[in-house]
């Protein structure tokens, strides 16, 4: 059996390119992508970029976390791939940095209701009330990252007043039901799981952003390979474009394709789409993200992580800076 | 438990043949033996005949293919402890001390600390091991493995006892001493004793009853009793040895292990 | 199931009454059918007591989801169907391959795997086993046998790709140790006279380990070879975590995550099989290989 | 590690020299000697193997950082330090607790986990290896070793909670079946006439296990449980993904995910220390417990 | 290799104990015995005293606790295709059949298949396994084990045969044909043969020379040349044991053998 077979019996009917095919781009590119509910998976399961670029030979990667496509960066078996803003900050810091030469070219999306905490007793209401409770929470995710940031904003100290502990998503649920925890902070369908079970969700990651802190998906690409391939980045810019829109405008094709990808119902698919928000070529380019705010939204999280382990010092700004490239998001957004 | 004087040994019309790559194999032919308890029954026989797999049908470590073999008049269904067995190749259990393999069937039978490691004093004494008492069994030589087993045997207290070339590793004073002892066991205690050996002069010099088998397959081509171990003869084996009946009955034996016909 | 009949067993029991051998042969089918009775009431035992377990709500879906729906998902991961009842997007059964698809790739990767830990583990045992080098390796060995398999995944993600020969990786040198293990420890009991009558016989060093050694650790490898297969099925997902699709492993994962229970266990259920099957041919070449088993 | 010297080997290399007793000793002196000096040498020379590949930056410190690196985070891990250069907030080792107190951590829970599946699989692979259970019993077993951890590890926390019972659930279930099944090989291989004279002696079906068959059988067992053991080791991770804290599993599925790859190798290389010394106490308990190996 | 006739074998000071629990056990005392090429030299001793100790000495599975053991001038350092050894309990290898145990020492010696199986065929036809090649060892009565040993050994044609009671598990019959097989063999080919026996008779009856051990710890307490199996001395069996000199040698050796004095 070999893999990297389409997921479909019957082609879709739209999977020619929804633009002018570009039949000179040849190179091989190698893209390592998550299960989670965004443009990127709409491309793959529509072929678009391989629609659009019939002489590029695309190799899809799946990984099962964000940690794990910085060391396929550091192994340079990857040119693109899909991480939390973690992941990415950790990777634009040192000494990642040093094995790790990759900038970040798109949002995929801003998380919002997404991830978010949700609380087993009805009672409580806010966060000050799980002082003394059990929050679980996956370490090392955007969510871990929400979760202190939250904490601390209401001036509560992970470890003393509340005690954090690692779960995976796909364990929460048990724990719940053998009320081992009194929260979490986590994504569908976990999430959805909890809310069903009598879970309340008292804050979310559209808070944390609002408080500055926000936590996104993004799209990374090795700066080597966006040297080299402009044209394959314009082109891939596009169709995550084209993806959003899609999403925007037909959300119920964009379950589908979503659904397919991540062997769930197009229904739920669809639902997990109003959790995250997400950004078109031009609003990616504007000074509120690529364009210069994101610089600083790593340089923050970098602050907060160097707390946390994981990295050893935080850069200056600038050095941020220079790991967000929102060149191919301004290719797309110029036309 | 049923009386000793019932444990009457009886084969009727019993066949045995191995499998080899499919193939069956006669080891025994037909045998109908009857062993009333109390007798000392030495059988001879030429290499691979089949004494052994006689011996190991009435052991109860294998069923015969055919035919029955009875003890007391039930059928063995397996091994037991009215019935020990000398096995041909020392089988003795490495993780014990000599002594402890001897005082492992006492200790089975759940006899005091005491008891047991009196009797097994006492055989380790007859058979010449009391000073390997705390050797592993490993580190006996053959001859000494073989006299453990008997030990180990002897001091369990069958009511039958089957014994395979039980001492075809010692040496002639070593041998006339345990045969002796074992004469003497037999005598006060009126055990049914099953003995193989490859010795004619043994065979009936032991023997209250000679058997001689035929090559394989294996019968009963001689059937002799003998009175030569007889308590009531208390001669000195020399003069025993030098007897006419004697000579003529070891005579007698050895013409019919060699009788070429025997061959079925 | 049929073959585990044979199997050799101590009669530590009272054997059966004496029998002629027809009545053996026949005796031997009775049993055999009696054993097939056997199995199938057990196992339709457990499958009640799942369904009864589900059907009183003792347990929730989420862990144990009842039989019907294992079962539908294991017929939808068969087949070609379309995404959502109604959509008319028809995918092939789960990640773009049958769950059958998904079972040979992992099963490809165990042959590998296994065969090459068989063939590194029983010479690099049989050389331990008998030579200084058994000294100064064996703490390596110890130390690679207790390595998880996440921390050096990466590692073998940096030499050989995320593709498939880093996953044959993985599961070699998770086989491979117990293997080794297994030849060393049947090496340390061969006989000693047996290797001394070899060599009396003028045997070389080389032939000792040919015709001595690696004959009487036999049935010990196979222990061995038995434990690693084992092991490598509980590998799997592990090395299928990253990129695994297709595998049942990787399958396993990612509905994992989804909360798609039943499919997981469709997907468990099918490995447990497929190992139990495997188990059985192993077992039966021990049969085959080893008849002195017991017996001298 | 000077231990394994005396690890009973076949000789299959022809002996040395006749030699007196003192002569004896003092050889074994030198030998025991001329070993640590072999150990030592080829820890020398792995460890600047290990230097030179990173100092030449053949692969990248993000998989493999130097020997410095690592030496430097596991006395990180061992002290109270500042969370990072120049801040005045000073942690305890990592996540609250020193290396060693998540060893112990670890350790505990693989004592727990192994002496149960110890308890659990020699009776039960005696019974299965001597009575038609295990004909029955089998495909179970089967089944159960060669499911992957995470494929139950959501069953144990809804059961057992997400404490150490569950942990430690897990971590018997890996233990336990190579242990029953080394100890049906091992019962399998038992000598039929060493059964049958113990039976002519009189044993109960009880004691012809407890008499013959376990303590003919306590090499395999032995092998079984150093393997068993192993397998813990490897799956400690598995199990302390969950809320492992303090855990070594735990710390290095943690240190994983944050790229910190230095201390997750200190983690490694100290659970691998780890399990060679334990694995030496079991290979010394074989010395002890089966003198006869190779002999009878 | 050597020349055959350079084989002798020396035992120079020999000394050797067993460690059993920490202590000392004494196997041999102290043996100085030098063995001719082409002498057969039959070793007799009761059970225990060290026979198999300083047989295995010879054939290089353990090295002496003090002096050396030398063949040909050179020291034994580990077994060696020129000592072929029967040992005391059959040690075959269950996974070969009859043949390819019996085939197994030409093979390693890389003898062409079919030269080898020719060799096979002859010393199984001589010890009487011919119609047993394709059994397996452990399907073999204990006699036939050790037949099956005697093949082996002699197929592979050491220069130095050891053989430690290899008659001893055999009936009188085949034991006598296998005697008269070995002497045809040792006339024929001038090979050194140690051979251990617990019958005087047969010490007697095959020897060039008889040696006799004291009980542990061993010496070598008697050592007489034997004439009778000598090619010059063609007579039937029967009147070389009625000779005054036979009878005379054999009352010798039996009265060593019992001579409590050897006790050292
Ligand atoms: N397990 C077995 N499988 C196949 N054949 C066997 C088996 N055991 C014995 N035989 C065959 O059965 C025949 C009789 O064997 P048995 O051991 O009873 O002989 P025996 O009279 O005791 O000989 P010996 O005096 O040599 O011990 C032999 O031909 C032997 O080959
Ligand atoms: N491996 C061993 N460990 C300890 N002691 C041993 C070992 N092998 C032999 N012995 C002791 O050495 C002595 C001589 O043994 P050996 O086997 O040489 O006797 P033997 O003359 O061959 O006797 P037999 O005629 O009974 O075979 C015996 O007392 C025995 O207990
Ligand atoms: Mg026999
Ligand atoms: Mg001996």
């Amino acid at each position: 059996v070999e893999s990297g077979r389409s997921s479909t019996a019957s082609a879709p009917a739209d999977s020619d390119c929804p633009w002018e095919p570009d039949e000179s781009v040849t190179t091989t590119a190698r893209i390592a992508w998550q299960a989670i509910p965004n443009g990127d998976v709409v491309v793959k399961d529509l072929g678009i970029l391989e629609a659009c670029m019939p002489n590029a030979t695309i190799k899809w990667v799946q990984a099962p976390s964000g940690g794990e496509v910085v060391k396929y960066y550091g192994t340079d078996e990857v040119d693109l791939g899909l991480m939390g803003s973690s992941p990415a900050t950790i990777a634009s810091s040192k000494p990642i940095v040093d094995d790790a030469d990759i900038a970040v070219v798109w949002i995929h999306d801003v998380i919002g209701d997404a991830e978010s905490l949700i609380v087993k007793d009805p009672s409580i209401t806010d966060i000050s009330g799980l002082k003394g409770k059990t929050v679980a929470v996956p370490f090392s995710s955007t969510a871990h990252y929400s979760l202190l940031q939250a904490l601390t904003d209401a001036g509560l100290e992970a470890g003393k007043d509340v005690e954090v502990i690692n779960l995976d998503p796909d364990k929460m649920p048990a724990a719940w039901q053998g009320a081992q925890i009194d929260a979490a902070w986590v994504w569908d369908p976990t999430q959805s799981q909890l809310l069903e079970t009598g879970g309340e969700r008292i804050l979310s990651s559209a808070d944390t952003a609002e408080a500055g802190r926000p936590t996104f998906d993004v799209g990374t690409a090795s700066r080597a390979f966006i040297t080299e391939n402009p044209e394959f980045l314009t082109q891939w810019a596009k169709a995550q474009d084209w993806a959003v829109k899609l999403i925007q405008d037909d959300p119920a094709t964009a379950a589908e394709s979503v659904a397919v990808v991540l062997g769930i119902d197009p229904a739920d698919a669809e639902k997990q789409f109003a959790g995250l928000t997400y950004l078109t070529a031009s609003e990616q380019a504007s000074a509120d993200y690529l364009g210069g705010q994101f610089a600083k939204d790593l340089f923050n999280t970098a602050g907060f992580l160097l707390e946390q382990g994981g990295i050893e010092a935080v850069g200056t700004e600038a050095d941020y800076a220079e790991h967000v490239d929102a060149g191919p998001a301004e290719s797309v957004a110029g036309d | 438990m049923t009386d000793r004087h019932d444990r009457r040994v009886e084969f009727r019309g019993v066949r045995h043949h191995f499998t080899v790559g499919g193939a069956a194999v006669p080891a025994l032919d037909r045998i109908d033996l009857t062993i009333e308890p109390g007798e000392f029954v030495t059988l001879a026989g030429p290499s691979g005949c089949g004494k052994t797999t006689l011996l190991r049908l009435l052991a109860g470590f294998m069923t015969a293919s055919e035919g029955t073999v009875a003890v007391g008049g039930d059928a063995v269904r397996g091994p037991g402890e009215e019935r020990g067995v000398v096995f041909q190749q020392p089988t003795l259990y490495p993780w014990l001390s000599v002594r402890r393999n001897v005082e492992l069937g006492p200790k089975l039978r759940g006899v005091s600390a005491h008891d047991r490691a009196e009797t097994a004093s006492r055989y380790l004494e007859m058979v010449g091991l009391a000073d390997f008492e705390k050797h592993r069994p490993y580190e006996l030589s053959g001859g000494m493995q073989q006299r453990c087993q008997i030990a180990r045997v002897l001091a369990n207290e069958p009511d039958i006892v089957l014994m395979d070339e039980p001492f075809g590793a010692l040496d002639a004073l070593t041998r006339e001493r345990l045969q002796s002892e074992l004469l003497e066991i037999w005598r006060a205690t009126g055990r049914t004793i099953l003995f193989i050996t490859h010795s004619v002069d043994e065979a009936v010099f032991l023997g209250s009853r000679v058997l001689v088998m035929s090559p394989r397959p294996g019968r009963i081509v001689l059937d002799r009793p003998a009175v030569f171990s007889d308590g009531g003869v208390r001669v000195p084996a020399d003069e025993i040895r030098a007897l006419p009946e004697y000579v003529a009955l070891c005579d007698e034996v050895r013409g019919a292990i060699h009788a070429p016909t025997a061959v079925a | 199931m049929t073959q585990t009949v044979a199997a050799p067993a101590p009669e530590v029991a009272p054997s059966t009454p004496a029998a002629g051998p027809q009545d053996h042969r026949r005796e031997r089918r009775r049993h055999r059918l009696k054993l097939l009775a056997l199995h199938a009431s057990t196992l339709l035992l457990l499958l009640s007591a799942w369904w009864f377990v589900t059907a009183m709500e003792w347990v929730s879906p989420l862990y144990l989801p009842p039989p019907g729906d294992v079962w539908d998902a294991f017929v939808r991961a068969n087949t070609d169907h379309p995404v959502a009842a109604g959509s008319d997007r028809i995918v092939r059964g789960e990640q773009g391959y049958y769950l059958w698809e998904h079972l040979i790739a992992s099963l490809q990767r165990i042959a590998i795997g296994v065969g090459a830990a068989i063939v590194v583990g029983i010479p690099l045992g049989l050389v331990m086993g008998t030579t200084w080098l058994g000294v100064v390796l064996e703490p390596y060995l110890n130390f690679l046998r207790s390595l998880p398999p996440l921390a050096y995944i990466g590692l073998l993600i940096v030499w050989f790709g995320i593709g498939d020969t880093s996953k044959v990786w993985l599961l070699f040198l998770a086989a491979f140790p117990p293997i080794a293990m297994a030849t060393i420890s049947g090496v340390h009991g061969v006989r000693q006279d047996q290797v001394n009558a070899v060599r009396s016989l003028g045997a070389s060093r080389r032939q000792v380990l040919t015709a001595v050694v690696l004959p009487a650790s036999t049935p010990d490898i196979l222990t061995g070879i038995r434990v690693a297969t084992g092991f490598a099925w509980t590998t799997v997902v592990a090395a299928e975590i990253a990129n695994g699709i297709p595998g049942i492993g990787g399958l396993a994962y990612l509905a994992g995550n989804q909360l798609q229970t039943a499919l997981v266990i469709a997907c468990i259920v099918v490995i447990g099989i497929a190992a139990i099957l495997l188990d059985l041919g192993l077992k039966s070449l021990e049969k085959v290989l080893v008849p002195w088993r017991g017996k001298a």
